[in-house]
């Protein structure tokens, strides 16, 4: 490889920035406490890339351990059943909790939200900077307690005679923990509660947060409607988080007092009712569904635009439909429990309003649809992924058509089409957005390029795979493979051999997004400060951003107005027009 | 810059606060009283009246809610909506199926004949 | 063409086989047709806007509308009201589920870690659901520990077996001969009932429920008129002459002691029944008992009062007469190497007086029954009676 | 926009990110309002879980209650009310730059946070002494007077239940008496405890038990049914003030007067199965205010932090939010005993 001199850092109009001025966060502060102290958006959306990423790690080896657990019909690792199975189901429950608590949720507002919402803002940092650092910790104690459970339960597998002296390890309650199966498990259930109790914490300060800030921090001229999407996705979801996690916390709390205190709400056998554990945590898990989807449909709101480089069609409907997706998200929970014998009344209210979601979803679809229309659409890896997403998301939302039908989802409630349902819904969608906005900001993020060659083959992989894992489970679950099952009969062997070929799949494709990241954090050149000709306002400033975000705060304009920026083929990306900002302009020479 | 501020903000006069703490511990004595009479099912709609009109006066006066940023009163408002609909809801489920509670179950019956 | 649909097969889904299956395919048919019809709608769209408005200048500047409240509404209301429509079928399907016709034959089930009891109306149960053809069956469930739920792929029904609660489903298996076979596995010559034709399916746990969930898998078997009498029948009347030691291999078998106590000495959730008998048995709490007809009578009738250490008390309550508990203990004798095949019947006094080792345990103060009583037991098969007020 | 910031004019509590201190302020307040409202929903879970419970089982609750001491719970929402009110107080000087009242206000305040906290201790030891404290602590038992014993004393009684008995075992042993099942678990966990000198009484007492349970009609009188709540047992608080008297015999004749009209509930009036469940509505207890308590006691820990900066000086007109937020969430507290109060202590 010939040595690239490298290319200076330029400002928006394409001039390079002199070498005094070109400090930037990543740069600013030294040494691993200017780190772990750091009360700079940026610096902790970073730091919890990491984290949240490790967590993904994680809950991927899970994953693969426990598909390939269902490779064969009958116990696959160890000969001994006992064994075998509640291998495989601790690996099912760590898989569910890891990836719901430790990485989707935190996934999109921890990382992405925390480093562009103040950007995007025109502001110096979120409205409590020293709450986001608490969040960061939260999430990490959070962690911890996972880390306690888990390694309690390899020692434990590892060294049996240790069962006698701390406890059972793992956790084999599913991540639902329903009573009063979590009651009675003998597995380090309390310890988990735990750690959940305290990364809910982790998402009721990142709420708060970005509630507080979009509210007072927006600049003059950013009104309401003159926000991206994505701070209204953000939004919404934070709504979810303040409303929604409390009652979360207040579950585990009283799981936690089943388990050490008698309490008996949960328990039939002190008069309480197990079903009331299911209305309690769905309340709260239903509205998580959201919390992990509304954000990414506002990073694909912004990069379908950005990548048809037209005005977002239909903005004031994308916008009121992630509100109306946040109120309508908590009055769907019962339809998680048609089966568990709950009032026939309610079911039905439940189920009506679980169809009429459906309604804002398909708006949004629609609204992306017709930006693209006429539009001048370069398939950039981020783009791919947006399209990868519409395409997911599509089929896990109307997946979701045939649950919340009352006599359809008796049927396939608790089978593998719930499976691939919410896997659509959550890796198919989610992790697709995460991975969409991960491409789109990461020159922003990081000041580097990386190579789009591979970026695409990591997409084709990833897609490819996730259809071939995940495809598949639908028919397994419409045939009647009930979800959960460590064996199963013969009948669905075929479908659970392709599904893990498939993950194995997507898990290569994955390692391959992620070498793309680490070669462009060694190797990748310096990039302008707006390759993509976006406008809303984080774009408006060097990448990587300096330590205060902005050398000169620059005025709000319309986000989806990409009119005043020229490709510059020089740089390879888009400067702005000096004539048509004489404001900005004059403010960056001063 | 805090001439202009205090105007901002609105100071509670002392006499205010004084007729809102009388109030507040007359109705304490109230819903005590109450307790005292029975009115059947009424008791707890009237204790819990008296309890949401306390917390009234608390959010109003103490709290400032009166007077200040009406999106904090939203906050509060959609807090205790939202508390409503699930207790409600949970209350609307659990109460129809009161009558699957420890049945009498068809074995023992067929096992008798 | 909805004609055609009601009479279908739901698209991959298993052959229905109870009276609401139709209904349940045909809502499913109908939604996967509006799905597929969308989805084609918008990836087609989709794909053809890539091609066709593929960038060609980085430096283009499309223009076109930002909003237009028209085509909001007019793609927000069509399939608003499809899904309503959908809603209201599924309702409607869901009502004829969940609601038992009166006349119903019922079946009550036990659901436990981890295994089935279905009891019939005549005390008789199995671990086997028999129900007859062409009548509707309601079940009442229970569970004794966690949560599970009873899932019939092929009738499309699925209900949660709720500890302290007695939630209900129902089915209606109309015959069909096609799907009728007879089950050659259980052909008994000296039966006729075993020789006929019956339709079987399978039946899962569908609630997580621990360590062997997805062993909790049983059969369904719907029966003709004639040939579920005989079932019946033989249900209620099995153990009639039969030495205890076989009644107690064959609850071994039925009342789920198989799922969790091996007979080749390995170690499962429970113990392994071989070689138990007569052997010092070490507790939890340190305690040595020798495992006699008391002992083992105690831990089947109260499984989790002493538990053998290394073990965790998991074992869940299981409804047995003293018929029953003493066929379980001839049947652990037999499983003993030194076994000689002399004793066949248990005689609790000459036990009482011979065995006893630790009066401190009371285990029982009811009598054991020989197996020369159990025929004058068999009006009463299922009654229980409490030992203490013998 | 930031054009004025950090050349003039620029206070030091307002941080780099906020134009004006207003803008600050209003941030802050609004971050407040927010997390209040997860502390309302995160009651409301306990609310919720509390209807529940009782609207499953009414007679549980209005029986146990009466082991709640009503003046002392009103003594306390009088507490907290006052202390809402001087820290209202508070504020209002703080607004003013009065710092000596500031002063008095939030240290009247914190005192008016320990009087809460010392009744409820003095209320949660009762409990202790009664065994009717929160999780495997609660093992209520009753001997033939009707007085709650300590389990330590259990060898001198005739006991209902069972020492260190496991509360489930207790309650499944009931259902199945009310189901005629008879399982003798419980029983039989009894023997193991008791010894054999023991043993008759127990089989006697059993052999009642079973004799209420199968008795179609009203229970049969045994030796522990006329047990009756006692309020002021040993370590009791008061026999002053309540309204059901200082005695059994009171308390009888109150149920006596509540056949006339007043729904009273009595240790006879609940079945075995309700007896068995008497404990759970102490673990609710325990839990609301135990939770209402956590969050006494953080605001007493954030109202000594402010008190020590209102008496360095730290507060004036132009800068009070640390004393605002606090006070907004001092009266949340206040406000969510205003329904613990007669939630908990005036069920009728």
């Amino acid at each position: 490889m010939s040595v690239i001199p490298k290319p200076a850092v330029t400002d928006i109009f394409g001039k390079p920035v002199d070498e005094q001025k070109a400090d930037n966060y990543l740069t600013h502060g030294r040494g691993i406490l200017s780190w772990l102290l750091t009360l700079d958006h940026k610096r902790i959306g970073i730091m919890y890339m990491v984290l949240v990423l490790a967590a993904f790690f994680l809950g991927g080896v899970f994953a693969i351990v426990l598909r390939t657990e269902l490779i064969t019909p009958n116990e696959t690792f160890f000969a001994d059943a006992t064994t075998n199975n509640d291998f495989y189901n601790q690996s099912f429950t760590l898989h569910g909790a890891v990836m719901v608590f430790m990485f989707i949720i935190p996934a999109i507002p921890a990382i992405l939200g925390n480093f562009m919402l103040p950007l995007m803002l025109g502001a110096k940092d979120v409205a409590f900077p020293r709450l986001n650092l608490l969040s960061l910790y939260c999430y990490l104690a959070g962690s911890a307690f996972f880390l306690w459970v888990l390694g309690k339960g390899v020692l434990n597998i590892l060294f049996p005679t240790l069962v006698g002296v701390w406890g059972g390890g793992g956790l084999d309650t599913g991540w639902t923990f329903y009573t009063p199966y979590s009651t009675d498990s003998t597995t380090a259930v309390t310890a988990a509660t735990a750690g959940a109790f305290v990364l809910g914490f982790s998402s009721i300060l990142t709420g708060v947060n970005f509630i507080a800030s979009i509210h007072m921090l927006r600049p003059k001229g950013m009104g309401w409607f003159r926000m991206p999407l994505f701070l209204w996705a953000l939004y919404a979801t934070s709504i979810i988080q303040i409303l929604a996690t409390p009652v979360l916390a207040i579950t585990l709390l009283l799981l936690i007092a089943e388990r050490t205190l008698n309490v008996g709400i949960f328990d039939p056998a002190l008069g309480g009712d197990p079903v009331l554990y299911q209305h309690f945590f769905w309340f709260y898990s239903h509205p998580a569904v959201y919390i992990m989807i509304l954000p990414a449909m506002g990073v694909i709101s912004e990069v379908i635009s950005v990548f048809s480089r037209k005005h977002i069609f239909g903005y004031g409907f994308i916008a009121m439909s992630s509100l109306a997706i946040a109120i309508l998200g908590f009055l769907v929970w019962g339809h998680h429990m048609f089966t568990s014998g709950q009032s026939a009344l309610l079911s039905a209210v439940f189920s009506l309003i679980t169809m009429t979601v459906a309604i804002p979803s398909a708006i949004k679809v629609f609204n992306w649809l017709t930006t693209m229309y006429r539009g001048s659409i370069l398939l950039a890896t981020p783009m791919l992924y947006a399209i990868g997403f519409i395409w997911l998301f599509t089929i896990g939302g109307l997946t979701g058509v045939f649950l919340g039908a009352l006599s359809v989802d008796l049927h396939v409630h608790d089978t593998y089409f719930v499976v691939a349902h919410f896997h659509y819904v959550m890796v198919g969608s989610t992790l697709f957005a995460f991975l969409a906005g991960m491409h789109y900001w990461w020159p922003k993020m990081f000041g580097k390029t990386y190579s789009e060659k591979w970026a695409k083959i990591g997409f084709w992989l990833i897609f490819a795979g996730f259809n071939l894992t995940f495809f598949i489970q639908f028919v397994a679950g419409s045939q009647g493979m009930p979800r959960r099952y460590a064996t199963y009969p013969d009948q669905f062997h075929i479908y659970h051999v392709i599904s893990t070929l498939g993950s194995y799949v997507l898990t290569v494709g994955l390692f391959v997004a992620l070498g793309v990241w680490i070669h462009s954090l060694i190797y990748g050149r310096q990039t302008p400060a707006n390759p993509w000709g976006a406008n809303a306002l984080e774009w408006h400033t060097t990448s990587p951003p300096p330590h205060h975000n902005f050398n000169k705060t620059p005025p709000a304009t319309d986000p989806y107005d990409y009119s005043h920026w020229t490709y510059d083929a020089e740089l390879d990306g888009y400067v702005l027009n000096e004539d048509n900002e004489p404001e900005e302009a004059e403010a960056a020479h001063a | 810059m805090s001439v202009h501020f205090e105007h901002e903000h609105h100071v509670s006069p002392i006499w205010q606060l004084a007729a809102v703490l009388a109030v507040l511990l007359i109705l304490t004595f109230i819903t005590v009283a109450v307790t005292w009479i029975d009115l059947g099912g009424l008791n707890i709609w009237v204790a819990l009246a008296v309890a949401v009109v306390k917390a009234a006066f608390v959010g109003l006066y103490f709290m400032h809610l009166r007077y200040d940023a009406p999106f904090n009163a939203v906050i509060l408002i959609a807090s205790l909506v939202f508390v409503s609909l699930f207790i409600g809801f949970s209350l609307i489920d659990t109460a129809a199926y009161q009558d699957q509670f420890e049945q009498p179950v068809i074995s023992s019956d067929a096992a008798g004949g | 063409m909805i004609v055609s649909l009601a009479q279908a097969q739901g698209i991959g889904m298993p052959v229905p086989a109870s009276t609401y299956a139709n209904e349940v395919d045909w809502l499913w048919n109908f939604i996967t047709w509006v799905s597929l019809f969308f989805t084609v709608l918008i990836m087609g769209l989709m794909f053809y806007f890539v091609i066709k408005y593929k960038r060609k200048h980085p430096d283009e500047r499309p223009h076109g509308m930002h909003h237009n409240t028209a085509l909001e509404l007019g793609w927000s209301i069509p399939p608003l009201l499809i899904v309503l429509a959908i809603f209201v079928w599924g309702f409607r399907g869901f009502l004829d589920i969940t609601t038992p016709p009166a006349n119903s034959y019922e079946v009550l089930v036990t659901s436990y870690k981890w295994g089935w009891s279905f009891t019939h109306p005549n005390g008789g149960s199995s671990d086997e659901l028999h129900i007859p053809a062409d009548r509707p069956v309601k079940l009442v469930l229970e569970s004794q520990d966690v949560i599970h739920s009873l899932f019939v792929p092929a009738f499309r029904a699925k209900k949660d077996c709720v500890p302290g609660r007695y939630n209900e489903m129902w089915f209606e298996a109309p015959w069909n001969p096609q799907l009728a076979e007879v089950n050659q596995e259980r052909v008994n010559p000296e039966k006729a009932w075993t020789q006929a034709p019956t339709m079987a399916f399978d039946l899962y746990c569908a609630e997580y429920c621990g360590t062997s969930h997805s062993r909790m898998i049983t059969m369904v078997y719907v029966h003709q008129q004639e040939s579920f009498e005989a079932y019946l029948d033989d249900l209620a009347n099995w153990m009639e002459g039969m030495p205890p030691a076989d009644i107690g291999a064959r609850l071994y078998q039925t009342k789920g002691c198989i799922q969790c106590h091996s007979l080749d000495g390995t170690s499962g959730n429970g113990p392994t029944f071989r070689n138990i008998y007569g052997t010092e048995r070490v507790m939890t709490n340190g305690e040595r008992v020798v495992a006699d007809n008391n002992y083992l009578r105690q831990s089947i009738l109260y499984p989790n009062q002493t538990i053998v250490a290394g073990y965790q008390p998991v074992m869940p309550r299981i409804n047995l007469n003293d018929v029953e508990v003493a066929g379980l203990i001839a049947y652990i004798k037999t499983l003993s190497d030194d076994y000689t095949g002399d004793q066949v019947s248990v005689d609790v006094d000459g036990v009482e007086e011979t065995e006893k080792t630790d009066p401190g345990v009371e285990a029982t103060t009811g009598a054991i029954i020989t197996a020369e009583q159990t025929g004058q037991e068999q009006d009463n098969i299922q009654q229980e009676t409490p030992p203490d007020q013998e | 926009m930031s054009t004025a910031n950090a050349d003039h004019d620029h206070p030091a509590h307002l941080a780099h990110h906020f134009d004006t201190v207003e803008q600050q302020f209003d941030s802050a307040k609004l971050g407040m309002w927010v997390f209040l409202a997860t502390e309302i929903l995160m009651f409301g879970g306990l609310f919720c879980a509390y209807a529940v419970y009782r609207g499953n089982h009414p007679e549980v609750f209005l029986y146990a209650h009466h082991f709640l001491d009503t003046f002392w719970g009103a003594f306390n929402t009088v507490v907290l009310l006052v202390s809402s009110f001087t820290m209202a107080w508070g504020v209002r000087a703080a607004q003013l730059g009065q710092k000596n009242i500031l002063v008095l206000m939030l240290l009247l305040t914190f005192l008016g946070g320990v009087g809460f906290m010392v009744v409820k201790a003095v209320e949660y030891y009762g409990k202790w002494e009664h065994a009717t404290f929160a999780g495997p602590w609660n093992n209520a038992f009753f001997n033939e007077d009707g007085q709650f014993v300590h389990p330590d004393k259990l060898e001198d009684t005739v006991a209902y239940g069972a020492k260190k008995m496991d509360k489930k075992a207790h309650a499944v042993a009931h259902v199945d008496e009310e189901l005629g099942l008879h399982d003798t678990d419980a029983e039989r966990l009894v023997e193991k405890e008791t010894q054999e000198e023991h043993a008759e009484q127990h089989e006697a007492a059993e052999a009642q038990d079973a004799a209420v349970a199968a008795a179609p009609g009203p229970p049969l009188p045994t030796d522990h049914s006329d047990f009756k709540p006692a309020h002021n047992g040993p370590g009791g608080l008061s026999d002053m003030f309540m309204e059901d008297g200082a005695a059994p015999e009171a308390f009888v004749a109150a149920a006596a007067a509540s056949a006339a009209g007043h729904t009273f509930v009595t240790w006879e009036d609940l079945d075995n199965r309700q007896k068995g469940l008497v404990s759970q509505f102490f673990q609710i207890y325990f839990m609301m205010t135990g939770l209402h308590g956590l969050h006494v006691l953080i605001g007493m820990g954030l109202i000594g932090w402010i008190l020590f900066r209102a008496a360095m000086g730290a507060f004036s007109p132009a800068y009070f939010t640390p004393v605002d937020l606090v006070g907004l969430y001092w009266h949340l507290v206040d406000l969510i005993w205003i329904f613990l109060f007669p939630l908990l202590y005036l069920i009728h």
